[in-house]
């Protein structure tokens, strides 16, 4: 039966769809009219239209977080892309057994949820905990260090939720790599360090870069890892998103903020494509 | 080995490689020489590819030596061995041009940059791909690709060229025109070639010398026309083509006749009698048997049979052919009186007593 | 090259591999001694063994937003199925460039950050919101519903969050299939409906439960939904354990909820483990 | 069409079906009758399969009429239609037992319980499955899957079976047996069988009458021994087998005799005595040349030549023959006089005027 011949099929579910997608894009939709109205003086909206917001953004303080985040999001990639890919290429080489519990050590993990995580964390780096105690019992240190409440935390954190998005792909990526490939460089003439970055590692290039997007994008708009473990200082355009919706309760702000993190991830999304495509060509056969 | 023969340039002995309770090669000794087109041919899982691998490298013997230009390699890595592969689905790097696949070798010899340009271009020349060197690999055909895995082994002048069915992905056209285009190239180069296969007809086609490989031995080696007109048992004589296999006992030796079935006399040649008094197995070949409508006269081993069926594929005619109790197979070319025959006729079977050939390999106990 | 053989280059990233094991299990380890410690009068931690908290989680209270939790997290499920299979059906009779469209359509939105998709759901919903100010212009209502703070408007916001991990599972068990199939049964006398229920349905069981657990694992978990468009009678077990973490500063009783809430997931992923070997068996062709 | 045949079964008349701008089936007209084994033969993308898959209705055509039992089933659903197809990787249900594949067809028309279980178990006796009944599909091996296909279709006692390339991912031996299976099954139950393959070998075992087709068309129908003996093209005589095509003139109609590469001189039937005064293609098969040492004698059509190639292929010897300026591939068996041939050679080479066939198809313009 060809496919124009199950259309039939697909007409009784093209209501769903309709509402669907509807479903989907609303939010989006609703969210960029917000962004340009106004905040009244007790928190309503004001229907007028305006470009205000979008300039608020570029005060110094705004764009100060805004370029944090970046940073923050950009380091969590690279962080997680030089621990996850030796670990990704060390289990590919695994015996079947072996490779199973590894991959399910970085995979469970990753079901436990982003609060659990985050409050192990500060159960470890805060003043009175497991990390100050150890150092001054073994009279490291003399008084508790500021481990808490800074970027460098933050990053721990933001890497250990997203690192298994990292591993995977590259994981997945190194198993479907054809084993031949590695066997014909070494009849080659190719040792073990020539094989892996001439030949391994650009035929895993596909799944570094759905990697790191996986990891880029949600660590870009993170709110809760920088709202426990970062302080003021490290605050990230999603705590300042929250913020405007929940406490400053200017909401054309908040969506203006919105609009800005969603055209980042946007941008983030058209880069791995171009590059995406790029690799592809070489990559289809 | 007389001295007038070119020097052997692959020794194994004892050479033997178990994967758990498997022994997928079990004590192989065999000399290769240089210049020789060798084709390695058996049944599917007999073991071909893991001598194929133990002589690149990529697996470790369990126990035996591996002679290669005089030197042990056994415990020698891949990339330090002389001798490249031409992998099954060619490997080819998918992210590297043509040009620069078949440069690999060389590269990583740290080979100066114009004599890499020099001998790449020349092998892409041997193998007609001037033209494709700044393609990437996906954008070739399977004949054209195979060229390249060829180019990219043949390039770094090894000792040993080993092809691992390197023709089995290509449609039949193709692979007979590959057949020939290989033996040029291996003429042309000189390289020893040890080409693995199942496919009987390439192997018998292409070889100098043809191993028949079963269950991890070296079951016989030899130019292809001995081991196929002489095989040394049952499962050689079977898996290089159709075959009647057939016991008799000996009845004469004076007269060198052999009793099948306990019916049928026939004469066979001397070097063909029986070792032994019991029973013997005897292959005749279907294409050895010559089927008439009129007695032939003057001729030994001549017998009347019924012609039961005849199945017609193209340039040959098979035919069942019952002789009292016992039922051959005979093969012809449909040309002139074979063609005209009918099932049902009454034939006249004639086999040359050469063609009867003694298996010392089976039920000589 | 054999795995054997590789072995020299796992070794060399083995240290890695260790130090990752710890840095993805510690939290776990950390989080299951903490439930077993009791709370100080001013929030710090007493170190003597006890099994107070998990005898604390049998109080009706808790009882009942566990149960609550389980209840949405499995409607949710529920309600992602039966919307996304139809969808996920739909896109794979698509010819090429308007599945692209449509897949994309499914993906973009779960790029957008949760607390965007949520305040959008606010603003639909809260009673000055779109859909109040629209039926009150329209005059169909006279004064404001509510239409937040309740169940129902919790699982709306978790069925948009988690949808895709529905449809993408089934989109993908769906172009596996083998066209053919679907042919052997319309030829051999099966309607459109009988192929759909008999071969189709069954031949995507894999990737129903893949995107079952996907839905249910991460929605058992929710705390910020339930947190912004769900009230004080729709907390859930996340929204428990944030609250013990950071306002009640309990610890303990937080950590032994956590493990609570963790053996919940751990259960579901075993039953999906024996329906997916069930299942698996029948699939493995 | 006598009427001692059995009726018409399927009848198409100007079937035309095209994707985008490639005409997959150009103007396709044919009967087939009932009880008939059919192979439709031709290389990949001729347009085989589609042709199959119109029959069946999984493509609707462009133009033309489908009659099948007398009835046009141009819009007919595929499961309205009185045919069932084995598809070439069976496309058995993973999901259901044996059993429940074959017994599908028969729930789906709601056959009673008992009914069912008679039929399903009778097809399942038919290709030898019965204890395999319970099992699925995954834990049975190729020929069994295969064998389960076959039984699924045929349980529903179509008026056409329709296979497409069933026996293609069977290994060698597994395939010739089950060309042999297949044919005694379908005289048992007496469908007719439309069976779509591109190996020439199994077309030519295996059928009734052959369909070959190219580019979307019927070249030529008719049976096996027919097609392969007198092609009606250059196309049909080269895809069906090795041949030798020469362009030759007309020179002598009183003696029959026509001129190749204005030297040799030949005498041809009766029948291939070109119709025209200009030049006309001939096809001689390689096995049709007999090639001898000594000349024969009260022959026509001998000629000297040479043994430029000898190249040994199991039973057959290919042979390449230099006869002046013209090269001909000459096929022998592996046998008598033709075996102690060696190359370089002078041999006599002897066709056949009958052997000489002329090829309407091509250059008679």
């Amino acid at each position: 039966m060809s496919k124009k011949d199950f259309q039939n099929v697909s007409l009784t579910v093209g209501p769903a769809l309709a509402f669907l997608s509807v479903f989907f894009l609303a939010p989006l939709v609703i969210i960029l009219l917000y962004s340009f109205l106004s905040r009244g003086a007790y928190g309503e909206i004001e229907f007028t239209f305006s470009l205000k917001n979008y300039a608020s953004i570029l005060d110094p303080l705004y764009l100060a977080i805004l370029l944090r985040s970046l940073k923050l999001a950009l380091l969590t990639t690279l962080f997680s892309l030089l621990i996850g890919y030796p670990v990704a290429l060390s289990i590919s080489q695994m015996a079947g057994k072996r490779q199973f519990i590894f991959l399910m050590l970085v995979i469970i993990p990753s079901w436990m949820n982003l609060l659990i995580k985050n409050y192990a964390w500060m159960v470890i780096l805060r003043r009175q905990g497991l990390l100050n105690t150890a150092l001054l019992t073994a009279g490291v240190i003399d008084e508790p260090l500021s481990l808490m409440f800074n970027e460098p935390a933050v990053l721990i954190g933001l890497a250990h939720t997203y690192l298994p998005f990292m591993v995977l792909p590259i994981y997945a990526a190194l198993e479907r790599l054809d084993r031949r490939l590695i066997e014909a460089a070494r009849d080659l003439g190719a040792n073990r360090w020539q094989t892996l970055w001439r030949i391994i590692f650009p035929q895993s290039i596909a799944g570094v870069l759905v990697g790191s997007i996986l990891v880029f994008v949600p660590a870009l708009g993170a709110f809760i890892t920088p709202d426990l473990l970062g302080g003021a200082n490290s605050l990230m355009v999603g705590n300042l998103i929250q913020n405007q919706f929940f406490q400053a309760r200017d909401w054309p702000f908040g969506s203006a903020l919105a609009i800005c993190l969603m055209s980042m991830v946007l941008l983030a999304l058209l880069i791995y494509a171009r590059f995406a495509g790029r690799v592809g060509e070489e990559r289809v056969l | 080995m007389s001295t007038s023969n070119p020097p052997d340039i692959l020794t194994v002995s004892g050479l033997t490689k178990k994967f758990g309770d498997v022994v997928a090669v079990r004590n192989a000794s065999e000399s290769f020489r240089k210049g020789e087109f060798i084709c390695i041919l058996g049944p599917s899982g007999c073991g071909k590819s893991t001598f194929l691998r133990l002589i690149a490298g990529f697996e470790k013997p369990d126990a035996g030596e591996i002679i290669l230009e005089g030197k042990s390699v056994k415990d020698v890595e891949p990339e330090r061995r002389n001798v490249n592969t031409v992998f099954q689905n060619y490997a080819l790097f998918p992210h590297l041009t043509v040009f620069n696949n078949v440069a690999f070798g060389l590269k990583m010899k740290k080979t100066p940059e114009d004599e890499i340009r020099r001998r790449a271009g020349e092998a892409l020349e041997l193998v007609s791909l001037t033209k494709e060197a700044y393609r990437y690999p996906r954008q070739l055909s399977g004949g054209q690709q195979q060229r390249v895995a060829l180019a990219r082994a043949i390039v770094n002048r090894p000792a040993i060229l080993l092809l691992d069915e390197p023709l089995a992905a290509l449609d039949k056209n193709l692979r007979l025109a590959m057949q020939d285009e290989l033996r040029k190239i291996q003429r042309e180069v000189g390289i020893t070639f040890l080409h693995v296969t199942h496919d009987q007809t390439e192997a018998l086609v292409m070889s100098d010398r043809l191993a028949v490989m079963n269950e991890g031995v070296f079951e016989q080696v030899g130019p292809p026309q001995e081991v196929y007109n002489r095989p040394v048992n049952c499962f050689i004589a079977e898996f290089l083509g159709f075959s009647n296999i057939v016991e008799a006992r000996p009845l004469d030796r004076a007269s060198l006749r052999i009793v099948l079935n306990h019916s049928l006399i026939l004469q066979v040649a001397q070097k063909n009698f029986p070792r032994n008094r019991e029973k013997a197995t005897y292959l005749v070949r279907p294409e050895k048997i010559a089927l008439h409508r009129h007695r032939p006269q003057h001729e030994t081993n001549v017998f009347e049979g019924v012609l039961t069926r005849l199945r017609y594929a193209g340039p040959e005619l098979e035919c069942d052919v019952q002789i009292g109790e016992t039922k051959l197979l005979a093969q012809a070319i449909g040309r002139g009186e074979p063609e005209s025959l009918l099932a049902g006729e009454r034939v006249y079977v004639h086999i040359d007593p050469a063609d009867i050939v003694y298996l010392p390999g089976d039920g000589s106990s």
